[in-house]
């Protein structure tokens, strides 16, 4: 346990030592330090993971702290490993992407210094138990993670988008400090397991307290009504940060739900209800308003909501099997949630380390400019190509695994015979394949729009062939998304201690049924591959002989050569976006200047942000128009002070008199 | 013959409210001190020759003698005449001022039934003075007139002080006395440095600092 | 060993008052500094000071909350201190007004520190008027038509509430007529012998009283201008010491109600005044143009905290007690970086302060850090205060409280941090800032400040910790 | 197990088989003699022999999605249940196994469209699909309602389970087969949602999709399609065969069906115009609604269900 927690100060000590080096060395040993942090982390992670117990260690602090344990168990150990390698590839990461920002050192050593400080701060917020030790830890990420947003601090929209992530994140430290202090005023001590009485289904307010925690994590995962900083935050950030944000600190939320979920045992009925139902309008909400984005960062950042979503109805699934005690669909409903956090965090983090690179070689983010990357940057666009197929589940990826054990708890529960888990289980069903379709309508759109056909824009983009330290973090990441993909029992073993815990008793014999399951889906995903092979060499033998000619796509025989032709992002968009009008309103600027024959007009339409709409702006502005009603007390009249001194005395002196 | 002298301090504030020469203000304020020289004189109980020594030095000598004359100066030399037209017109002032009067008295009937063993009138007429000084420094506009109703204030409580009776300890009465005269004599400084700066002493003019 | 912190500093300011030379000024002003720090340190090892007369130890007392109210004090006026000579350099002062300038810094300290010590409430009260005279002459130090008004303002406002709580302790007399003195520990122990009706209307004219000095809402309106147009180390000491002595004294006063068992009464008013700060600095906060006002209504906001931690019962109270210690350092810091970030700019408005950052990296840091300091960020111990108020709200019940309290919380720290941000990045510093190196003096006063909030915050060393219970139980 | 590979390549084979019936009956109506039935073989392998042009525009997505959605065709047909045999490959999952292949295909079908770089394949590729999200949906509401029917979650373990009776679960049978015939008919880009016979790119969905596609890769795709509607043949078979009759007037039964449902997709072809791009999102909520009522109809009525 020690070594662990001395990685995670590694992080934060890279960090600090940056500080002191002259520019360039700063990142180089910057990674030194995350490898070194590596060592010491993965070794304690993977062992905890695989043997499924547990390292423990006491910290002694001052006196409203006091005793805290720092525990690594398979929950937080699952986290820790993905915390780690992901805090480990965005330093990789960073010390290619951040070459553009040469030239200010003041700012560089700040970035590293703010990114150890995140990495240590997630790591820790995992391991802690002490109620207190959490939210100093959960609030010192945030913190970090806002400055690192504030990186670009030079441009108005960057500052903007960073305060109001710092301000999202104070309302869900707000829920969180709340749920801690009911939760410990009533047991006493700050102790997690001590909130063991509290939270699970026989403690007295279990099912508000359950509340305030979720608002709290759900804040900083991303469940719907609290996801609106997700989209502002992720695109500011340089690519390196909002990879690991995406991939990494959100899941940091959801491991806050699985904790608590840890500690009730069997929830209450309604919350997982609740959660499912939840974790689906996020999803499709998410998935929704990614298609509509034309910037690439925020159709990432909202389809790592979607996620989010799934990951959300896997935990519900879950929650549903602890309520009917029926252990199969209890263990298959976690173990997508987990399989699907990690896997999110693999394809993710590709994602955005490709947006990196594109942005990197091309200055702009908007798809309605980029087309035709392929032939500039070939070894960034097979990698998008596959994380872009796993991330919307196709089955020799990553992605299809956790999906396909969410569908198989979701179907199981059609055993269960009560019409509102039916329903539920329905909904559930319905609502990822319409996720799983949107998906694929994103993602064919996000890679077909930017990578595939011509330039759409004079667009330079020196072969990228030279840029490794971007490109090796995504190669490192695609390894492992094909290997889960074909063979899901590698991942699965590493999850299996995890899922064990929330299993009541263990039941070996669930675990029998699932191993067996995976072994029979990876052996027909085999037998897909050889399909392909075999048609591809079929393909290969007709024409060997033959003359393949290359000349111009078919355009009905109009000579002049032109990229305008092509399909933008927008209109790929417009058939779906029209059927989810209101899920995702368009705001349409078109200017005309009103004279008969018009000779300039723009068109503009951004996708809005309806939950931004109808829950944030109407109660900021209540808000504001509340408080602007008292402006007058501070009117520099100093009679008017003296008068409210008296009047507070007299008003004093009748209660006073009455009360007599 | 204390009650006559009690009642004479509550007229000298009625009298207040009806004139609006500063002159005026400070003649009264002369007035009121000896009436309460007087007062400590005849209303002697305790033994202690040094305190009350040091209370008829402090009311004679200050009250009366050295802060109206100080206050005197001051007015002349920056020439002020006139009190300016306060918010709430100076005819329903008036009618406030013996209401609050009026109040004193019914305090001062309350104060004699209950047991509390504190002399009524004295604490009627106390009262009296020190809610009509605090009204008329909300109510007034010159700055000249806020201190002089501070002084106002400073002898209501002096006599709410007598009307217990039980006395302070000399530091204590030391540190009152030292902490009004530097009071007033700090008031004084920024009254001339806001004469300098406002040209005019009206108080309604300081509003620039402010959060509108 | 109180005549040592009560009349030294007034011999060191009137010698330096007469030699009118800048070296007499400095030694007097760090040598002062010199013996508070020292005072704490032999108190702790309780070396009594032979000769003194036995007058001055009857009025004037160490007691565990008073020790802890003056090291914070202490603190607070060696930053200032330290500080004021970066001051006396940036503004050229003659010798005469900086000889000035240190008789009235020493003098305020020294009718702090009786406040502190007096264990006579009337004493005490004489303190707190000779404060708020002393304080008024440094308020108007810059001699501008603004800093005339503000304090103007604040000497009238305040000896007009002054006034009221010595109404109010006569009052107390009338009810304790037996007990025949103002001693703390003869009314503590006869406390349930006091009338209870004229002890109510007694606290109600302290409270408005004392409350004007704390500046709690609705008799604060005064703070905002006296704290912003006084120059930065005195307006430190203001925020810092000034309003915790005031607060001191209220607790004291308010001890008696909890001895007397009628303190639900007396947590009423606290709980209403918190909140109505609370609102009052959330309302202000979002429609700011000055950033030293800005600061001013952050202590109308911390004070609100207190209120509010007071009114919650001993567990409250030890929160509160920790807001005190972390508020004072925080804000006192952050009034000495404000007075760096005018050096710059040479401007009290936002809007013409931005890039500090880039003008001058460490006042920059200086002002981020020390913002997230007073709104409650991890690393500093008003975090752990504002927790262990939001666990006193459920132990008392009053859960639904944590509502409102929240609501004015980030709307404040929105407030403060997006003005924050605004001044301290961005790119380009428009106005023609002097790009001069800052002197030791100008930085580390606040670097020492936040180094104790961490050390606080992160591991409270065990004889704070001591003296922090000891304030708690002291009340028992 | 050669019986089993036999009728597996004689399945694999009748896609085209099923598309001449349709061209046949097509021309029947319309009182023309109509091309043979075989004609769509020798259209195959008349292509398999030809060279090919590629756009110079296009990149190995191009070159590749052909054979994959070949192959997944081929995967996909492994798992339907055959009269005699049942299905090749069979394990609880294989349901959702089999959509997200189709998926698959799908979308490197997309991405080829879009590789080209022209307005045409771009418009197809949106339309295709947007449909297709609406269509997957609606198709794992008829998944759930037979998951809750009968409890299980293969192809050959449902349609073992389900034994005709009276009653509810026909009504039901016959409401899955109406959602499934209407997924046939958007799948297989047939009349209502696409006509396959128009010559204006504008109009087409799934034609021009593969506008650019020419010799083997032009083959490979039109056999997809045609398995992708076969498949859902095949699943309306099952559907209609019980399971419980002996496997040789099984067998006849099954073929029997397969025909009339081609005959039927050649008369809805020639007796219903196409319809507005803006009405097929309508048309293929219509199979939303049948599959959400047969699922309210096991729901509430088959609670007990036939397991």
């Amino acid at each position: 346990m020690r070594s662990v927690l001395i990685g995670a100060a590694l992080f934060s000590l890279g960090g600090l030592s940056a500080l002191f080096v002259k520019e360039k060395f700063k990142s180089i040993l910057f990674i030194l330090f995350a490898a070194l942090a590596q060592v010491c982390i993965l070794p304690g992670v993977i062992q905890v993971l695989l043997s499924g117990g547990y390292l423990e260690m006491q910290l002694s602090f001052s006196e409203p702290i006091g005793v805290s344990f720092v525990r690594l168990d398979p929950l937080a150990a699952l986290f820790a490993l993905i915390i780690s390698l992901g805090s480990f590839l965005a330093a990789v990461y960073s010390h290619g992407y951040m070459k553009m920002y040469s030239g200010e050192s003041a700012e560089l050593s700040s970035y590293f210094f703010f990114l150890g400080l995140m990495s240590s701060s997630m790591l820790l917020v995992v391991l802690v138990q002490n109620a207190l030790l959490f939210l100093i830890v959960w609030e010192l990420m945030s913190l970090a993670s806002f400055f690192l947003v504030n990186y670009e601090h030079k441009k108005e929209d960057v500052r903007k988008a960073s305060i109001y992530y710092l301000v999202a994140m104070q309302i869900g430290a707000a829920f969180l400090l709340a749920a801690f202090g009911w939760s410990s005023a009533l047991t006493g001590s700050l102790d997690f397991n001590s909130f063991q009485s509290v939270v699970s289904s026989t403690g007295a307010y279990s099912v508000f307290i359950f509340i305030l925690f979720f608002l709290g994590f759900g804040t900083k995962a991303g469940f719907v009504p609290l996801h609106t900083w997700l989209p502002k935050a992720h695109p500011a950030a340089p690519t390196g940060v909002s990879a690991l944000m995406s991939g990494v600190m959100i899941k940091t939320g959801i491991y806050g739900i699985l904790r608590i979920l840890l500690l009730t045992g069997t929830p209450d009925v309604r919350l997982a209800y609740g959660v499912l139902i939840i974790s689906i309008i996020t999803g499709i909400y998410g998935i929704a308003n990614a298609i509509a984005q034309t910037d690439l960062k925020k159709l990432l950042a909202f389809s790592s909501i979607e996620n989010i979503g799934i990951i959300g109805m896997g935990i519900g699934v879950g929650m549903l099997g602890l309520v009917y005690n029926n252990p199969l669909i209890t263990s298959l409903g976690f173990l997508g949630a987990l399989l699907h956090t990690v896997n999110h965090f693999i394809f993710k983090s590709v994602l955005f380390y490709g947006a990196g690179i594109v942005y990197s070689q091309t200055h702009t983010r908007n798809i309605e400019k980029l087309g035709g990357l392929n032939n500039s940057l070939p070894l960034t666009s097979m990698m998008v190509l596959m994380s872009s197929l796993a991330i919307s589940g196709v089955p020799i990826l990553n992605g299809f695994v956790s999906e396909f054990a969410i569908y198989i708890g979701i179907a199981k529960s059609f055993s269960i015979d009560s019409i509102a888990v039916n329903i539920a289980a329905l909904m559930g069903l319905s609502g990822l394949a319409l996720i799983g379709a949107m998906a694929l309508l994103c993602f064919t759109r996000l890679y077909g729009i930017c990578f595939l056909g011509t330039p759409r824009s004079h667009v330079h983009s020196p072969s990228e062939e030279k840029i490794y330290s971007l490109l090796l973090p995504m190669a490192f990441l695609v390894v492992p998304m094909i290997l889960i993909g074909i063979v899901p029992m590698l991942a699965i073993s590493l999850v299996t201690s995890t899922v064990g815990l929330f299993l009541p008793g263990a039941s070996t014999i669930v675990w029998l049924e699932i191993v067996s399951l995976m072994t029979t889906v990876s052996t027909s995903l085999a037998v897909f591959v050889l399909f392909i092979v075999f048609f591809l060499a079929v393909r290969k033998f007709l024409l060997r002989n033959k003359s393949v000619q290359v000349f111009k796509t078919w355009d009905c025989g109009y000579q002049q050569e032109s990229s305008r032709v092509q399909y933008t992002g927008s209109s790929f968009a417009q058939p779906i976006l029209q059927l989810v009008a209101e899920l995702v309103p368009q705001k349409i600027q078109v200017h005309k200047d009103q004279v008969l024959f018009p000779v300039h007009a723009s068109f503009e339409s951004h996708a809005q942000d309806v939950s931004e709409r109808v829950f944030i702006q109407p109660a900021v502005r209540l808000l504001n128009k509340f408080l602007n009603k008292f402006s007058w007390i501070q009117s520099g009249r100093m009679q008017q002070y003296i008068l409210y001194g008296l009047l507070f005395l007299v008003a004093l002196l009748l209660w006073i008199w009455s009360g007599k | 013959m204390t009650d006559i002298l009690i009642i004479l301090l509550g007229t000298s504030m009625l009298y207040v409210f009806a004139v609006s020469r500063i002159e005026a203000y400070v003649k009264t304020l002369a007035f009121q001190g000896f009436l309460l020289f007087l007062l400590v004189i005849i209303d002697i109980q305790e033994i202690d020759w040094l305190n009350i020594a040091f209370l008829s030095l402090e009311t004679l000598v200050i009250k009366t003698m050295v802060i109206p004359y100080f206050l005197f100066t001051v007015i002349r030399k920056n020439e002020i005449a006139r009190e300016v037209e306060p918010y709430i017109t100076q005819f329903y002032s008036l009618i406030i001022a013996s209401a609050i009067f009026i109040f004193g008295f019914v305090a001062a009937f309350w104060a004699a039934t209950t047991n509390a063993g504190i002399k009524p009138l004295y604490f009627g007429v106390s009262i009296m003075l020190i809610v009509s000084s605090l009204f008329l420094i909300v109510n007034r506009k010159t700055i000249i007139t806020h201190i002089l109703c501070y002084m106002m204030l400073e002898n209501g409580i002096f006599l709410l002080s007598l009307s217990v009776a039980n006395e302070l300890p000399l530091l204590v009465n030391l540190g009152v006395l030292l902490d009004l005269f530097v009071g007033v004599y700090l008031f004084v400084i920024f009254f001339n440095k806001i004469q300098e700066m406002y040209d005019g002493s009206r108080i309604d003019e300081l509003t620039d600092l402010k959060d509108e | 060993m109180i005549a040592l912190v009560l009349v030294l500093p007034v011999c060191l300011g009137v010698c330096s008052l007469i030699a009118k030379n800048r070296l007499v000024n400095r030694i007097a002003l760090i040598g002062t500094a010199m013996v508070y720090v020292a005072v704490p340190f032999a108190q702790g090892m309780n070396i009594v000071w032979t000769v003194q007369p036995s007058w001055l130890t009857t009025y004037f007392q160490f007691d565990t909350i008073g020790l802890y109210f003056f090291c914070i004090m202490t603190v607070v006026f060696c930053s200032a201190a330290v500080y004021s000579l970066f001051y006396f350099k940036i503004h050229a002062l003659s010798a005469k007004q900086e000889a000035l300038y240190v008789l009235e810094i020493l003098l305020f300290v020294v009718s702090m520190s009786g406040v502190i010590l007096s264990t006579h409430l009337a004493l005490l009260w004489v303190f707190v008027e000779a404060s708020t005279l002393t304080s008024a002459m440094l308020i108007y130090f810059e001699k501008k038509k603004s800093s005339l008004e503000a304090a103007w303002k604040y000497v009238f406002i305040c000896s007009i509430g002054i006034a009221l709580a010595f109404v109010g302790i006569i009052v107390l007399s009338i009810g304790s007529r037996h007990i025949d003195s103002f001693f703390f520990r003869d009314l503590y122990a006869r406390a349930t012998e006091i009338n209870p009706f004229w002890l109510k209307v007694s606290f109600a004219f302290i409270f408005v009283g004392l409350g004007t000095k704390i500046g709690v809402a609705p008799i604060h309106a005064w703070l905002p201008d006296a704290h912003s147009e006084a120059p930065s180390p005195v307006s430190a000491l203001l925020s810092g010491a000034l309003l915790n002595s005031a607060l001191l004294g209220l607790l004291r006063v308010q001890e008696i109600f909890i001895r007397a068992r009628l303190d639900s009464f007396s947590n009423f008013l606290f709980l209403i005044t918190g909140m109505l700060s609370l609102m009052v600095s959330a309302v202000f906060m979002l429609r700011l143009k000055n950033y030293k006002r800005m600061l001013a209504y952050s202590s109308i906001e911390n004070m609100g905290i207190l209120f509010i931690g007071i009114a919650l019962g001993r567990y409250g109270l030890f929160a509160a007690l920790l807001h005190t210690l972390a508020h004072s350092l925080s804000k006192a810091s952050l009034f000495l970086t404000s007075g760096n970030i005018l050096y710059f700019y040479k401007t009290k408005k936002i809007d013409e302060v931005n890039g500090l950052l880039k003008t001058d990296p460490r006042t920059g840091w200086l002002w981020i850090v020390s913002m997230l300091a007073i709104v409650g960020f991890p690393p500093f111990p008003i975090f752990i205060s504002k927790f262990l108020i939001i666990k006193a709200f459920w132990l008392n019940g009053m859960s639904w409280l944590a509502i409102p309290f929240f609501l004015f919380v980030v709307v404040v720290m929105y407030g403060m941090g997006s003005t924050v941000f605004k001044m301290a990045f961005g790119d380009s510093p428009r106005t023609t800032a002097v790009h001069s190196k800052l002197p030791a003096s100008a930085f580390v006063p606040q670097l020492v400040l936040l180094i104790i909030l961490c050390l606080i915050a992160l591991h409270m060393p065990r004889q704070v910790m001591d003296v922090l219970h000891g304030a708690t139980i002291f009340f028992q | 197990m050669i019986l089993k590979a036999l009728l597996f390549l004689f399945a694999a084979f009748s896609p085209l088989l099923f598309i001449g019936f349709i061209n046949k009956t097509k021309a029947w109506w319309a009182g023309r003699k109509g091309a043979s039935v075989v004609q769509p073989y020798y259209d195959f392998t008349r292509l398999l022999r030809k060279g090919e042009v590629i756009s110079k525009t296009t990149s190995f997505v191009f070159r590749c999605a052909p054979s994959v959605n070949i192959a997944a065709a081929f995967f996909a047909l492994l798992f339907i249940p055959m009269p005699l045999i049942g299905s090749i490959v069979s394990f609880p999952g294989d349901v959702i196994l089999f959509a997200y292949t189709l998926a698959a295909a799908k979308f490197l079908l997309v991405l080829a469209a879009l590789d080209t770089g022209s307005s045409f394949e771009g418009m197809g590729a949106s339309r295709e699909v947007t449909f297709s999200t609406l269509i997957e949906m609606a198709f794992f509401i008829v998944l759930g309602t037979l998951a809750l029917l009968t409890n299980q979650i293969s192809f050959e373990a449902i349609f073992a389970m389900l034994t005709v009776s009276a009653g509810y679960s026909l009504l039901v049978k016959i409401l899955l087969v109406a959602s499934l015939f209407i997924m046939l008919l958007t799948e297989g880009s047939r009349v209502p949602v696409d006509d396959p016979a128009t010559h204006l790119e504008l109009t087409m969905i799934h034609e021009v999709m593969i506008l650019d596609y020419s010799g083997p890769d032009l083959a490979f795709m039109v056999y997809a399609a045609a398995m992708k509607m076969m498949l859902i043949a095949l699943l309306i078979a099952n559907l209609c065969v019980p399971p419980y009759v002996s496997s040789i007037t099984a067998t006849v039964l099954f073929l029997g069906v397969l025909i009339v449902l081609s005959v039927a997709v050649g008369a809805v072809e020639s007796f219903i115009a196409r319809s507005r791009m803006s009405h097929v999102p309508q048309f293929i909520f219509l199979m939303t609604a049948l599959s959400l009522t047969a699922f309210a109809v096991v729901a509430f009525f088959l609670r007990g269900g036939l397991s």
